[in-house]
């Protein structure tokens, strides 16, 4: 029942844009609040499972299902849906977008919504498929809102290579279904995550292991792991911010959940020794890349990207560390959203103000938006993790995780990427927080109810840099014990 | 005990959100002094009390927040720091709440009021840390605020520079930090420094080493040992003064602390040269570091480099301990670290004093150039005076606190003949060159920065209207004199004190006999004997009596002002003056194969005849060693890097679908293999 | 309480002898260069002279020009208090040791110097500047010469030292003792001022070193910072004499021995006025930047003797 | 293994080699329109193949799925196909990043590589049809190959369709197919962003006014 309040005031939503024409305020506000109900439910699962208690399942053929893992992502996901669609363009009279532009986007970034959510509800791998290509579908729609050069460049290389990527995926799934036909006939259920799961032990590791590939590298491609990474500079900096905020934030944490759900399967297969060294292979080569673009990056919104990309390369790492490295890898992914989605949003207000994405075109930020400029430099410090921001937190506890197992030397390259890409952010920060504004920029902050609702995210990452609260900790050791049995 | 712990804590942790809130305007600046003051006064009273009563005690355990359990523990050396920081944290304050006048409705003041009270929040809860959560939490802490601090005057691109350089080497400390406790404590941050001892006994001798260089490192970054330094001349300046006061008399000590806590109580001692190391890197950074600083103009960059060579001076003094303690010799191996920790304090109090003293001159001319100054002592007498006594106790001179605890780490040198190893043993006596050298080096650098500050006719308009500091700044400058004084003349005190607070680190014994409690300060085995609060004594006595004997001698007392000779040449203007950079050229040529001077001389003759000079321009700079060497090639690597990397983001999208197909392919094969 | 009295006789004396000391190498040179000269005991009536004329002082000037040639006059005693002239060991032993004093001369430098640059005047700044860095680069070779010293005697406190070398004269002819000997020379001659480092008797700017600092004093003060000189060439003399060959040192304080030791030392403060006369009537000045060659030279030979006082052990 | 089985095996070989040998003609013809013809007959005989697996098989499901895809690849999607080509006017394959000789060369290379994949899932297999599940690994290749080799978003299109007829075909062969939902919602999927592609192909017409994706490299670092 409560799977009905995730999925559907999405699917409402979109609805509502498409119907109600020409567009109008009430839509958004209507379509904001609905995304609240969705949150609820998220949160719901959320309490059922970090109580411990068995994952709910529902539709024909147990067609969705929360456990602990997915309850986290429904959150996750949920509340950056809401956080974007009461920040999205088309509340006030004035916007630089055109009506029909602003129908547009309440449509797709709806659907878009839906099917990340679906995504994490699903408890058919094949569902699962479906829907994460759907989100390639109806993100590739938005990214042109405003038709330019840049944006439908972006779109066409996003659109092209995550199909292909999520292609490769799906003959992964296909191989592994396969393998389960092979050992005990056809089945309805058969691509049931639970089900898979049950046979893994006596499926062939061979098969398996060609099955990982494709899904690694397919999954692997939407979320932005080396070296399938390269869509995702150009989408994140030519994508309404909104849609940036919503792909950096949670879009990579989806896809990332996908190889999660079938790495458990294939390690109950072969044991973990095979996913493990892919995904640190894969994880360190993404922060190398990640990290040193940084340092020569000119445009903002494509360093937040990069960064992004950064810190998926951690969370592959941290997964691939055991139960330690698993809580770690989930923590980091928490916060991570949490920062990402603000300072993206951040990002949007400023280049709205200077109009352009360029570093050195931003400059004297304290002066001429202070809000903006405090809380952006306190997002930005928060990726590269500093105290007092959960990140630290969370980074400290995988870097711990790896020394644990006995991989020093793994660490220490991952703390120099690290160094390096914090002294390269924290170069740039500085170039566009000081200094003297370029004249012709309005100076004076506008638009408190933004900086309000994003000082939430600076709230949660604080709360989460200074403590863990019980349920949520609970939660965390749930999807521990789903991961790493 | 505990009530002056909370107080601290929580004068600090009331200071900050005050300054925050209320932040501008002489009410704000005092709420933000007030909760300083409070704060460094129960901390100073509180080691006080412990260092005195010699027991140390558990303050608090695994308080605050589930999952990161934050512990605390107060032991002599924590104390002793404590102190310190006490100490510099009260004048600083008071200094502040004068000097932050000149920042209203220019820079954020709650910032720096915040900031001010965060740091010195961090810093004393980094000496009680008693696991590496708390401690590592605390030490980004303090970077950070430190770092913020950096850029209270943000306008300028030097202060940006200067801020991103400081992080950047300070991060890079953490990060060895972090491996090093993990390495040390096998993974779990979380056990306490007792557990951590025990795990690190066990750990092999290679393990061992890693965590010694590590700490080296990442203490010495921060400390700034050469050639991490750079950071110094280049934050300390920009930064406000009573900040860079505290920076360079407390910040940059945690390093100091830090080193003596791993190497010396975690690790519990190591192999011999371990010692021989910081000896070394303790001695090339005294004397590099008094070298530099011989050639700055700029009066706060050349106290920044003075720090350099004075951490090397307590470098040298610990690494003099960690050699005696590799060879068993405990007493000697006390005396060394005593010497070391007593100019750790001493150099918090005169170094801190010198950067008020340059605080109030830099806020009377506006100026940190050293040739635009002069004839300051008349104008401002009390700064004069302070900054005078400053001087002469970091040249080492009697009867001040520098010689004294120069005077024992030259003691714990030439006692260095009991080294069983000849070949070991040569090392002093080139040590103690070196350190000899430094203390004339540093008595010339500051005949120079004296003099051409103070002395002689004003160089500029600023400096011909300077005024004296206000009442809040000479008193904080006064109580760091007065410290300097009595630190000076009573080491018999202090000394053996401190031989308490080291005994049972590392197996070092109480040496609290070897250094007896009368007037003479005696080093270990009666090897030498020497008290200045005799000598200054009889210096003063001997000030008194010369005139008086004079006055019975009947000797002439006229005295008649005019102008100064020179050769017939009537009236004297400022231009006549020996400047800053003439008084160092001497040791410019002595020493050109390390500055490598580029000099360029241009004189333009007058057009008619050349005998006729219209004007000569004498530009000469060095060249910074370190950067150009060290640091150039490392950012360049860096961006080639980078710069390889960026090659993938070609823009190209049948590249980009290659990388997947490739990647896909390489995985599948080695899948099958 | 007689050793007290002792101390403050062998400072009295060592301030009578000091300017006659004086006189006593310059007469000895003129003689050596043909010259007349002038009486040995000419220094006493110029100090008179100097104390009873009026100071003229110049406008820029500040206290601390009026205050450091006091602070230099009793640096100057107070080293007097502390090294053994005529007797060892003595009660102030304790209060001050080898380092001590070598700090407190530097002391009475810093003072000097800051008094130089005070009137502003080039000269002083030039005399100054040429002073601190000669101090500075001897300071390596005093620290090491002391560490040889030590090293040989267990100890740097001066009446130990002297004590020490009496109870094994053999220790005299080790080549580590004549080595720090000879290196210790080098420094009193760059530290007193002598040639060839410094012409005592110039007032050439391109030559002076100490007579440009003091260009500005006169009268009282002059006289005090004269004496302090002088002070110092004798603390050095003595210093050479009687830490290397301590022979007449009084150990026992009868009136006998005292007597032996006051004769004693003058012979010795003799014989090297001697040696330095002749040296400054046989060598040049040296060029300014030539003199950190000298002092490398005189740093070398004190490793060397630490070194070899290391081996034979 | 009885006659009725070889025969069979034989066939649904044939079939998936037939298959095969389209995704190599797509390499060889120049002209769009060839490639929409190549595509369709492929999809024609991917369908069969279908139908053929669901007689032997006796999975009346694969029915659907063989007159589904059939309405969609032979149908629906090369209509659309051809009225993009006619919009965006017929540019032809001038010269793709890999000459004609070397692709042809390159996917019988990738043919042999993908013999060597799937070694472990032919081993696996006792189906019939498992013959040809290294040819459709290796239609999956040449589509990839396809993709990557050409330079106009439309062959791009094709070549991505392409990929897709070999993850089908590799469903069909190695496990009768999917379950019919699932095989529904991909086929949904598919033609929605075949559609997608669509729009944003007239898109980039509009803004660049060719559809080379030679010059999609604005975005770079």
């Amino acid at each position: 029942m409560t799977f009905l309040f995730l999925l559907f005031p999405s699917l409402i939503a979109a609805a509502l844009a498409a119907s109600i024409r020409p567009y109008r305020a009430l839509v958004g506000w209507v379509n904001a609040l609905l995304s609240l109900a969705a949150l609820g439910a998220a949160v719901k699962f959320a309490d059922h499972a970090a109580r411990g208690g068995a994952a709910p399942v529902f539709g024909p053929g147990e067609l969705l299902r929360a456990d602990g893992l997915s309850a986290l992502m429904m959150v996750c996901v949920a509340a950056v849906a809401s956080l974007v669609l009461f920040l999205s363009p088309g509340f006030g009279r004035e916007s630089q977008y055109s009506p029909s532009q602003l129908r547009r986007y309440q449509f797709f970034i709806n659907l878009f919504i839906f099917s990340m959510l679906l995504t994490v509800s699903a408890n058919n791998v094949g569902v699962m498929w479906i829907a994460i290509e759907a989100t390639t579908i109806f993100s590739a729609m938005l990214i042109p809102l405003t038709l330019t050069k840049s944006s439908v460049e972006a779109s066409w290389k996003y659109i092209l290579i995550c199909s292909v990527g999520i292609a490769l995926a799906f003959a992964g799934t296909v191989l592994g279904y396969f393998d389960f036909v092979t050992l005990s006939g056809r089945a309805e259920n058969a691509l049931n995550w639970p089900v898979l799961l049950a046979s893994a032990p006596s499926l062939h590791p061979e098969v398996m292991k060609l099955a990982f590939v494709f899904l690694l590298v397919g999954y692997g491609t939407k979320a932005g792991i080396a070296p399938m990474h390269t869509w995702l500079p150009d989408a994140h900096s030519e994508a309404p911010t909104p849609l940036s905020a919503t792909m950096s934030g949670v879009l990579l944490a989806v896809a990332l959940y996908a190889v999660l759900r079938w790495k458990v399967v294939v390690d109950a297969t072969l044991g973990g020794g095979y996913t493990n060294k892919l995904l640190i292979a894969l994880g360190l080569l993404s922060l190398v890349v990640a990290s040193f673009s940084i340092v020569l990056s000119r445009n903002y919104k494509r360093m937040l990207a990069y960064s992004s990309i950064e810190h998926t390369g951690l969370m592959c790492i941290g997964l691939a560390l055991g139960p330690l490295g698993v809580f770690a890898a989930m923590l980091h992914l928490v916060n991570h959203t949490a920062a990402k989605s603000m300072t993206f949003l951040l990002a949007g207000r400023v280049l709205h103000r200077y109009h352009t994405t360029q570093i050195k075109g931003v400059s004297g930020l304290l002066k001429t938006m202070p809000g903006t400029a405090g809380m952006l430099a306190a997002g930005l410090l928060a990726t590269i993790g500093l105290p007092p921001f959960g990140l630290f937190i969370s980074e400290f506890a995988l870097i711990r995780a790896g020394f644990a197992t006995g991989r020093p030397w793994l660490m220490g390259a991952v703390l120099i990427l690290l160094a390096v890409a914090f002294v390269a952010v924290i170069g740039h920060l500085n170039r566009m927080l000081y200094g003297a504004p370029p004249e012709g920029v309005a100076v004076g902050e506008k638009g408190g109810r933004s900086l309000a609702l994003l000082s939430l995210n600076v709230a949660a990452l604080v709360t989460l840099g200074l403590t863990l609260p019980a349920p949520f900790e609970n939660l965390l050791n749930q999807i521990v014990r789903i991961v790493s049995r | 005990m505990m009530t002056l712990f909370i107080v601290m804590i929580s004068a600090y942790a009331a200071g900050a959100p005050g300054a925050l809130l209320i932040g501008r305007g002489a009410f704000g600046r005092g709420v933000a002094a007030l909760g300083a003051c409070a704060g460094s006064a129960a901390g100073l009273a509180f080691g006080m009390s412990a260092i005195v009563s010699g027991r140390s005690f558990t303050l608090v355990s695994a308080w605050g927040l589930p999952g990161v359990d934050l512990m605390t523990r107060l032991d002599g050396l924590s104390a002793f720091f404590l102190i310190i920081i006490g100490l510099l944290g009260l004048a600083v304050a008071v200094y502040g709440y004068g000097y932050s006048v000149s920042y209203e409705r220019r820079y954020s003041l709650r910032m720096l009021g915040a900031m001010l009270n965060t740091l010195l929040l961090s810093l004393s809860l980094l000496v009680v840390a008693d696991n590496a959560l708390t401690f590592l939490i605390s030490w980004e802490l303090m970077s950070l605020s430190a770092y913020w601090l950096v850029l209270t005057e943000h306008d300028g691109a030097e202060t940006v520079r200067a801020g991103v350089w400081y992080i950047a080497m300070t991060h890079a400390g953490f990060v060895a930090l972090v491996a090093m406790f993990l390495l040390m404590s096998g993974g779990d941050l979380t056990t306490s420094f007792a557990g951590m001892r025990a795990n690190a006994a066990v750990l092999s001798p290679a393990s061992r080493n890693a965590v010694f260089l590590l700490a080296l490192f990442g203490y010495g970054s921060k400390a700034g040992i050469v050639p991490l330094h750079v950071w110094l001349p280049m934050a300390h300046p920009v930064a406000p003064s009573h900040v860079s006061a505290l920076m360079s008399g407390v910040v940059i000590k945690t390093g100091i602390y830090g080193l003596v806590r791993v190497a010396l109580d975690l690790l519990g001692g190591g192999p011999v040269w371990w010692g021989g190391v910081v000896l070394g890197v303790g001695a090339v950074s005294a004397l590099l570091g008094v070298l530099y600083a011989l050639m700055e103009h700029d009066l706060k960059r050349l106290l920044a480099y003075h720090s350099v060579e004075n951490i090397g001076i307590i470098l040298i003094g610990v690494g003099a301990g960690m050699i005696f303690h590799g060879y068993g010799l405990m007493t000697l191996a006390a005396l060394g670290f005593v010497g070391g920790l007593y100019h750790t304090l001493n150099h918090a109090t005169f170094k801190g004093l010198l950067f008020l003293g340059a605080g109030s001159v830099l806020h009377a001319t506006h100026t940190r150039n050293m040739e635009e100054m002069g004839g300051l002592i008349k104008r401002m007498p009390v700064t004069a005076l302070c900054f005078l006594i400053g001087a002469a106790a970091i040249s080492a001179l009697p009867p001040l606190n520098g010689f004294a605890s120069e005077w024992i780490v030259f003691q714990s040198l030439l006692e260095g003949f009991n080294i069983p190893k000849p070949e070991v043993a040569m090392i002093m006596p080139i040590a103690v060159g070196m350190l000899a050298l430094t203390g004339g080096l540093a008595v010339a650098c500051f005949v120079k920065a004296f003099g051409v500050t103070f002395l002689a006719i004003p160089r500029s308009q600023e400096a011909e209207h300077a005024k004296e500091a206000p009442l809040s700044m000479r008193a904080g400058m006064a109580l760091l004199a007065l410290a300097c004084v009595a630190l000076g003349l009573a080491p018999f005190a202090v000394v053996p004190v401190m031989g308490g607070m080291l005994a049972g680190l590392g197996r070092l014994p109480d040496t609290r006999m070897d250094f007896t409690l009368g007037l003479s300060l005696a080093s270990p085995n009666g090897f030498a004997k020497m008290s200045p609060a005799l000598v200054a004594a009889g210096l003063l006595i001997l000030l008194c009596l010369t005139p008086l004997v004079m006055l019975l001698l009947r000797v002439n007392r006229k005295l008649r002002v005019s102008d100064s000779w020179g050769c017939g040449r009537i009236g004297q203007t400022p231009r006549m003056e020996y400047t800053a950079t003439a008084f160092a050229e001497p040791l410019r040529r002595v020493f050109a194969e390390l500055y490598r001077p580029a000099k360029e001389l241009t004189i333009d003759f007058h057009p008619e005849s050349k005998y006729f000079v219209q004007s000569i321009e004498y530009r000469s700079e060095i060249t910074p060693w370190f950067e150009k060497y060290l640091y150039d090639p490392c950012l360049w690597f860096v961006r080639l890097l980078a710069a390889t990397v960026r090659r993938l983001q070609s823009g190209s999208l049948s590249a980009y679908l290659v990388y997947g197909a490739v990647t896909l392919l390489i995985l599948l094969l080695i899948a099958r293999m | 309480m007689t050793g007290y009295l002792l101390e403050i006789g062998q400072a009295l004396l060592a301030l009578l002898l000091a300017p006659g000391l004086v006189g006593f190498i310059r007469w000895l040179k003129a003689r050596l260069q043909g010259r007349r000269g002038a009486m040995p005991w000419q220094p006493y009536y110029d100090l008179r002279k100097l104390f009873g004329k009026e100071v003229v002082m110049s406008k820029n000037a500040s206290w601390l020009f009026r205050f450091a040639p006091y602070v230099i006059f009793a640096t100057a005693v107070a080293v007097t208090l502390l090294v053994p002239l005529v007797a060892a060991p003595l009660p102030f032993d304790a209060v001050g040791d080898l380092l001590a004093v070598v700090y407190l001369l530097l002391l009475g430098t810093f003072f000097l110097a800051l008094a130089g640059l005070d009137p502003g005047t080039a000269f002083g700044g030039m005399g100054a500047s040429r002073e601190v860095t000669v101090a500075a680069i001897a300071e390596p070779t005093i620290a090491l010469a002391i560490f040889g010293l030590a090293v040989g005697a267990g100890s740097t406190n001066l009446g130990r030292i002297v004590a020490q070398t009496l109870s094994n004269p053999g220790a005299v002819i080790n080549p580590g003792h004549l080595l720090g000997f000879t290196a210790l020379f080098v420094v009193m001659i760059a530290e007193t001022g002598r040639l060839p480092v410094d012409n005592p008797s110039t007032h050439l700017e391109l030559t002076m070193i100490h007579e440009a600092m003091i260009l500005e004093y006169s009268g009282r003060y002059l006289a005090l910072i004269e004496w302090a000189a002088a002070l110092k060439l004798l603390i050095f003399f003595s210093l050479l004499s009687n830490l290397f060959l301590p022979w007449g040192v009084a150990t026992t304080l009868t009136p006998g021995a005292l007597g032996v030791a006051v004769i004693a030392l003058v012979v010795k403060l003799a014989a090297l006025a001697v040696i330095v006369a002749l040296l400054e009537t046989r060598i040049a000045k040296l060029r300014l930047f030539r003199v950190p060659e000298l002092l490398g030279v005189s740093f070398v030979l004190a490793l060397l003797s630490v070194t070899s006082s290391f081996l034979l052990r | 293994m009885n006659s009725h089985d070889t025969f069979f095996a034989q066939l649904s070989t044939l079939g998936a080699s037939v298959t095969l040998l389209f995704g190599v003609v797509l390499l060889w013809r120049r002209s769009l329109g060839a490639y929409i013809g190549a595509f369709r007959w492929q999809s024609l005989v991917l369908s069969a193949v279908f139908a053929l697996v669901g007689y032997y098989g006796h999975d009346h499901e694969l029915y659907v799925v063989a007159v589904v895809l059939l309405a969609l690849k032979v149908f629906i999607i090369p209509r659309y196909l051809k009225r993009l080509y006619q919009r965006v006017g017929g540019e032809r394959e001038a010269q793709p990043y890999v000459n004609i000789a070397t692709s042809l060369i390159v996917a019988g290379l990738l043919v042999m590589l993908a013999y060597a994949i799937t070694r472990p899932l032919v081993m696996v297999s006792k189906l019939p049809t498992r013959g040809g599940i290294p040819l459709a690994v290796g239609l999956i290749f040449v589509g990839l190959f396809v993709i990557v080799s050409r330079r106009k978003a439309l062959t791009q299109i094709v070549g991505f369709l392409v990929l897709e007829n070999g993850i089908a075909l590799l469903a069909a062969l190695c496990t009768y197919g999917i379950p019919l939902i699932i095989e529904l919602g991909v086929f949904l999927d598919v033609l929605m962003g075949f559609l997608v592609m669509q729009v944003i192909v007239y898109h980039i017409r509009d803004t660049f006014e060719s559809i080379d994706v030679e010059q999609l490299n604005q975005l770079k670092h």
